[in-house]
């Protein structure tokens, strides 16, 4: 067993085997039945997986682009429950952005933000807006709805708009420190919704209470955009975006500006980081990603109303990063996945059970303690336990190791075989 | 020829006086050392140097430019760094992610340009890395850089906070206590580290110290206050020999036994 | 050693990934019956008909009402299919209220190719943006409750109502306000939902147009407890009438606190007050209170005297406003999911033949109501009736009745 | 204009007077506990809640065993309050046990998400129990003092209106500011008080002082969290009906009353939770007016939280609190 144990800690081709084998083996349970949480949770799984083996960086990649673009939607097309997949898995990668967001934010800039679902909307809205009549009623002219094809214009507009209220929304609030900016942040989250839900009089900008709807679908030469698969794509093109920059983020001057601030904001200040400025790019950037799935939500769903962007979601989003590890990349997607899937399938899929046994008089379950509606509590008893517990996450946020060789002045160039370098060194200095 | 002067500076919490009136100078390129007894108010002066705390009056020139109400990463901008008596080091940082975020004043990566990951940027961020793997092989840290900071053993922090100072490159360097819970062996070499920096750098060195062997072995020059007023200032010797510096560090250590003066 | 938690880390999971591969593969076999159950030995095809409502949160009692009577429906006839050679079957989703998850629920539901038909929603702000997914699964939709002028003035062909719009609604109380009981000054509140505000407008509108004032046009929190704040404005205005397009709960409350205030007018608002919680939070201060509503009081018809008992007996609760209109649409639902069948020759009909076939609907007649769609989707035949609080006791009883 | 913002004045003040009690009730559970650990106790609006929940299945507990109808209305409603400030003492006291006090030494972010996770499991939990035994969380309870009094305030000036006040309306006042002198002198007169306040000041020299800091936090929890239960009883009452919501909305408004007090400050609480009450009432009943109908009264909860936001800029230490300089 032991002699197992190293064997598949040291040999690459092994693990590459047995996650192909546990690939196949989820992708055909997915493929071949019409409907199961389990398999299709299981295929996700292999993503997770693939994070644990010692694969080099590109090859995950590698691997991760080619089991998201080939082997999830391939093997979730056998069924009829394939657009239903799609759709849970184009939710998870929402909030994947979401909570990637807001762990710049919170993660790295050590920055509570209560009501970051505040930016969602920014983002939802600024299409909605335009891509209904309803801009109309400021814009003379008669221009709007914008057609499908500006779509991919307002994905960056989006990011853009969201961005700017972040800053203006952190200009005021980023004096404020500590638990006080947390209680700050939930009331501007507070205050966007209502104006959101009341900005229909004197100029009918939102149309309040009653919401956006038939928001123009995206189109691309003339391909419209209606089904979850076909989000599906365009989100998955997004969140590489957003990855790549988080990653690009997180180990360059700006990122370790942010974490300088959430580890010592004297010390910081002392070594030249200007604090406002350093927690208000944390926010725009945060709020940008927020605001680019908030475009792509409202596409989707063709109609938005403050009603979807309220308190909960933005506990909601703090959970999955909370959960995940605070200030993790791989913890906090892992996280968002999680959370999303409880929300989406388990929880429903519990409930249905149960109502089922009831139904056939197997037990008997009282309505208030239906899985679905516990929502909360779960969430809430998370929190707790991983406050208590684990304070770091599941997958608990680590610092980048670097080579000798890279360090060092000269001595990168001289290795033609950087990389296999760089593996041997690491293992020397990590064990 | 100064470096920094300070002119009737003046700090109130409350109705304390921390600070009172004082008048001094700094020379360019020398070490100067900041003494006097717990409470003499000599940390709210480097405070105030440093733009943490705004004083209620006087001024404060850097090379004759007055830096009184210049925000604290400003004053590191125009060439002071500091280094902290209750050390402050970015704890789950790596040490050599320390050092780095030490030059980030001199560093030009963008949001764009970072989220593009231009030659620029790259080229900027490698040399940016072999920079402080240097500064930590002058501290003598080289070994550790890959070390979470928080883990390092306590005299090393206080290395580690010396070069995260030096990586701003300042022309003024402002050390709060630097051999405070070190062993005989680490003062000495820190006492090396320190005066080999002023040597090979050009870095003019101010420090706040209660180990007066180290003092007296290193400055240049002292000033010594006592209930945030000035009592006196001159070279080592002149210090060890003045009556008011004695009568106010033997009138504490009558108290407080760490106050005593080795002299 | 980080590595080595890490390949422990791997090596653990992998391993139990690999025997959860085998239990997975268990389960896929058992749930790959149940849904190969298509063709079981249960009963021949199996047809499905999902319902979607909020299970749970504020509005969960009317909710649950819609899918306990679209429940009683689809019993009520499933042996009628069962001699077609079809099983049926509801699958009830919980949409929450929430639109996110209604829409997620549609994708499902359009998944799920036995699906032929969806009795829901009860929100409007649900049913619109869920309506889209189901027109792109060409799912008809009936929905026993939403009324918001959106949900079918989009035109879409999968989505119908037997209830009255909002703008049918709203002016028909305005109607009554001020025709019958000559309201003159009008004080318009309203909860800031989608309900409540399209509601309140075609109220506030119609009386207008009728001549009457309006005093003054407020808006309520909803989930708030205090509205004095609202209250006080409209004890300065001295109205002969106030107006409510909100949810039970607030409605409840606002009456309540109004007479404590010593306001005296008379006090009216939608078909969300028709509810048995009003009588619960107001109590005796309800009297007098009107509602209007698109259910009707199905006790008072010996047919709906008979449906109100078995659903009390079935379920073990009173029928709710809702629960009636749920059971005909479901009525309805199958009526043209059965026409579909015979014009398919007795074989499992496609999803653009019931939903066509539900749009044909004509002089249905069910137990609250007689159903004809129009080309859009809306009912020919829906009422609006006013009921008032004559006793602290619910329902009200029926003062007046309007058709188109 | 004037003359009918005038003409509610009355009205609007005793009504404003009423939420305004309720506010800094509430708001002086959060800053006894912010003033001891330095830590938003998120949960405390639940607490609110739970006190209005037990307080108001306490009085059906009553009503069946026959109790209402046989004792005098003021003892039940002491007992009931009693009952309830006991209650949601302990839950107080149990919260800080499992969710604050393991989490002293960690970082502020780690126990404020355990707090913000405690709040959440509250609101669920009575959901539960609420929805288990009536069938619906949205509970109307039975109401002590029913009767409305008539304020003849006309007579004071024809600008004014005749002004309703519920007779519960004076209870509330009462027990508001019996509740706040009690809870003054207990902490400016007894040992427990000035212990309370030497922690509050520096909990490391309290400690070396022979105090037992973590009975005095256990103490801080129980009373907070006890008044912020009897608080929970007077909404009950003063509404009549009930949800587990309630608390979330209306303890971030108390909170701002505390900070607008200048948190960590008893007056100061007191003082904030009527200025928050009376500005809010106040703006729901004028706002309109004011602004021609552009933006109602459904802005109003904007001002409480602007209030908020404001403070914690311009003046974090509120009008009676003290600046706190961070140590370097």
């Amino acid at each position: 067993m032991s002699g197992f144990k190293l064997a598949l800690q040291n040999n690459k081709v092994l693990q590459l085997s047995l996650l192909a084998a546990f690939v196949l083996v989820s992708a055909l349970s997915v493929y071949l039945t019409s409907r199961s949480v389990i398999a299709f949770i299981l295929l996700l799984g292999s993503l997770l997986l693939l994070y644990y083996t010692s694969l080099s960086n590109g090859m995950k990649w590698a691997v991760a682009g080619l089991l998201l673009i080939l082997v999830i939607p391939f093997a979730t097309a056998g069924g009829p429950s394939h657009e239903s997949y799609m759709e849970v898995a184009t939710q998870c990668g929402i909030y994947v952005a979401m909570a990637l967001g807001l762990n710049i934010v919170v993660g790295f800039a050590g920055l509570l933000d209560l009501g970051f679902v505040a930016f969602f909307a920014i983002g939802a809205y600024t299409y909605g807006i335009f891509a209904t009549g309803q801009a109309n009623n400021f814009i003379p002219g008669d221009l709007f709805p914008l057609s499908g094809d500006y779509f991919w214009v307002f994905i960056i507009l989006g990011g853009i708009m969201a961005a700017i209220f972040g800053v203006l929304l952190g200009l005021p609030v980023l004096r404020v420190k500590g638990d006080y900016l947390a209680i700050v942040t939930l009331g501007f989250g507070e205050i966007v919704r209502i104006i959101f839900n009341n900005l229909e009089k004197p100029v009918n900008i939102t149309n309040g209470a009653m919401g956006l709807s038939s928001i123009s679908p995206p189109n691309l030469f003339g391909l419209q955009f209606t089904f979850p698969h076909q989000f599906y794509f365009i989100v998955l093109g997004i969140l590489a975006v957003v990855i790549f920059g988080v990653r690009r983020f997180e180990h360059s001057r700006i990122g370790r500006s942010w974490k300088a601030v959430r580890e010592n904001e004297i010390a910081a200040q002392s070594m030249g980081i200007p604090l406002i400025r350093t927690k208000l790019t944390a926010f725009a950037i945060g709020a940008s990603f927020s605001g680019l799935m908030g475009v792509v939500f409202a596409a989707k769903q063709t109609f938005i109303d403050p009603s979807s962007f309220t308190l909960l979601e933005s506990t909601t989003i703090l959970v999955m990063v909370v959960l995940g590890g605070m200030g993790s990349v791989p913890g906090v997607i892992l996280g968002a996945v999680l959370v999303t899937l409880l929300n989406l399938q388990v929880l429903a899929e519990f409930t249905g059970w149960l109502n089922q046994l009831s139904m056939q008089g197997i037990i008997t379950l009282p309505n208030a303690l239906s899985p679905v509606k516990m929502q909360r509590f779960i969430f809430g008893a998370i929190l707790i336990l991983i406050a208590i517990f684990r304070p770091h996450g599941l997958i608990s946020a680590r610092n980048r190791k670097i080579p000798l060789s890279q360090v060092k002045e000269g001595e990168a160039h001289e290795h033609p075989e950087r990389s296999r370098t760089s593996q041997k060194v690491r293992r020397v200095n990590g064990s | 020829m100064n470096i920094l002067s300070v002119q009737g500076l003046v700090k109130k919490f409350g109705g304390l006086m921390a600070v009172n009136g004082v008048d001094y100078a700094f020379e360019r390129g020398k070490i100067s050392a900041v003494i006097g007894p717990n409470g003499a108010g000599k940390t709210t002066f480097f405070n105030m140097i440093t733009g943490i705390y705004v004083p209620d009056a006087g001024s404060i020139e850097l090379d004759g430019k007055s830096i009184v109400r210049v925000k604290p990463d400003k004053i590191t901008d125009q060439g002071i760094a500091r280094t902290f008596q209750n050390i402050r080091l970015f704890g789950s940082m790596t040490v050599l992610e320390n050092v780095m975020v030490g030059m980030h004043i001199h560093l030009k990566a963008g949001i764009l340009s970072t989220l593009l990951n231009l030659p620029l940027v790259r080229r900027e961020e490698k040399e940016t890395m072999h920079e402080a793997y240097r500064l930590l092989e002058y501290v003598g840290l080289a070994s550790l850089y890959n070390e979470e900071a928080a883990s390092l053993p306590y005299g090393a922090q206080r290395r580690l906070e010396i070069a995260r100072a030096l990586a701003a490159k300042p022309k003024v360097l402002l050390l709060d206590e630097p051999a405070a819970g070190m062993n005989p062996r680490e003062t000495n070499e820190l006492t090396d580290l320190i005066r080999r920096i002023q040597r090979e750098r050009e870095i003019s060195i101010i420090l706040i110290e209660h180990d007066m062997k180290l003092v007296m072995g290193l400055s240049d020059h002292i000033l010594v206050l006592d209930h945030g007023e000035k009592i006196a200032e001159g070279n080592p010797e002149d210090i060890r020999a003045n009556p008011k510096v004695i009568e106010a560090y033997l009138g504490k250590s009558a108290l407080q036994d760490e106050e005593v003066m080795p002299i | 050693m980080k590595r080595k938690t890490a390949g422990l880390a791997s090596l653990v999971l992998l391993m139990s990934v690999v025997s959860a591969c085998g239990n997975s593969g268990g389960n896929t076999a058992a749930s790959g019956t149940e849904a190969g159950g298509t063709t079981g030995s249960a009963g021949g095809t199996v047809i499905k008909i999902a319902s979607q409502s909020p299970l749970s949160g504020s509005s969960s009692i009317q909710g649950e009402a819609i899918r306990l009577g679209a429940q009683m429906a689809l019993e009520d006839r499933s042996q009628e299919f069962k001699d077609l050679g079809f099983t049926l079957e509801l699958v009830p989703y919980d949409d929450q209220g929430d639109a996110k998850k209604g829409v997620a629920n549609s994708e499902m539901i359009g998944a799920d190719q036995a699906v032929l038909g969806v009795i829901g929603h009860l929100n409007s702000g649900v049913s619109i943006p869920s309506s889209v997914v189901y027109q792109k699964y060409n799912i008809p939709m009936i929905s026993p409750a939403s009324t918001a002028t959106e949900f079918t003035d989009r035109k879409l062909k999968v989505a119908n109502r037997v209830v009255a719009r909002d703008d049918f609604q709203g002016p028909a109380a305005a109607q009554y306000a001020v025709n019958e009981l000559g309201a003159k000054n009008i004080f318009v509140i309203q909860d800031k939902t989608a309900y409540g505000q399209g509601l309140a407008e075609a109220f506030r509108d119609e009386a207008e147009k009728l001549g009457a004032t309006i005093a003054g046009y407020e808006a309520i929190t909803v989930g708030e407890k205090d509205f004095n704040g609202v209250l006080n404005i409209a004890l300065n205005k001295k109205p002969d009438f106030i107006f409510f397009g909100g949810l039970y709960a607030e409605g409840g409350l606002l009456v309540k606190q109004a007479r404590e205030k010593g306001i005296t007018a008379p006090f009216m608002g939608g078909d969300a007050l028709d509810s048995s919680g009003m009588v619960e939070i107001a109590a005796d201060d309800v009297k007098d209170s009107l509602y209007s509503s698109v259910a009707t009081d199905i006790t008072k018809t010996e047919d709906g005297k008979a449906w109100a008992d078995k659903y009390k007996e079935k379920f073990n609760k009173n029928a709710e406003g809702y629960s009636v209109y749920a059971y005909d649409s479901m009525s309805v639902m199958l009526d043209a999911v059965k026409s579909s069948i015979d014009a398919a020759g007795g074989k499992i009909p496609t999803r653009e033949a019931v939903r066509d076939a539900v749009r044909a609907t004509k002089d249905f007649k069910g137990i609250a109501t007689e159903v004809a769609f129009d080309d859009i989707g809306d009912n020919i035949y829906a009422k609006v009736f006013i009921y008032k609080f004559e006793e602290a006791a619910y329902p009200g009883s029926l003062v007046s009745e309007v058709s188109k | 204009m004037l003359s009918s913002i005038l003409s509610s004045l009355p009205q609007v003040l005793i009504d404003g007077l009423a939420l305004g009690a309720i506010y800094a009730v509430v708001a002086l559970g959060y800053t006894m506990v912010y003033g001891i650990l330095e830590l938003i106790n998120f949960a405390h609006g639940e607490v609110f809640m739970t006190g209005a929940f037990v307080g108001t299945a306490t009085l059906f507990i009553f009503d069946d065993a026959g109790f209402l109808s046989s004792a005098p209305g003021w003892i039940v409603y002491f007992l009931v309050i009693l009952i309830s400030m006991i209650i949601t003492g302990l839950l107080g006291v149990l919260i800080e046990r499992i969710a604050y006090r393991p989490l002293r030494r960690a970082p502020k972010l780690i126990s404020l998400i355990s707090a913000i996770g405690v709040s959440f499991v509250l609101q669920d939990l009575i959901r539960f129990i609420a929805e288990l035994i009536t069938g619906n969380y949205i509970v109307s309870g039975i109401s002590l003092f029913r009767g409305t009094f008539e304020l003849g305030t006309s007579s004071l000036s024809s600008t004014f209106n005749d002004s309703f006040v519920k007779n519960n309306t004076f209870i509330i006042i009462g027990v508001a500011i019996l509740l706040m002198l009690a809870l003054d002198l207990f902490v400016n007169r007894t040992k427990w008080g000035v212990a309370m306040r030497a922690v509050a000041q520096d909990r490391e020299t309290a400690s070396l002082m022979s105090i037992n800091v973590n009975k005095v936090i256990v103490l801080t929890f129980f009373i907070g969290s006890a008044l912020g239960g009897a608080t929970g009883v007077l909404f009950a009452q003063q509404y009549g009906t009930i949800d587990p919501y309630i608390g979330y909305i209306l303890g971030l408004k108390a909170f701002t009353a505390a900070v607008l007090g200048g948190i960590g400050n008893i007056r100061g609480a007191m003082f904030g939770g009527l200025a928050i009450g009376l500005l809010e009432m106040f703006a729901s009943a004028n706002l309109g007016l004011i602004t021609h109908g552009n933006f109602g009264s459904e802005y109003k909860d904007v001002f409480a939280f602007a209030i908020l936001i404001l403070v914690l800029i311009f003046k974090p230490e509120g009008l009676f609190g003290r600046a706190v300089k961070e140590k370097v």
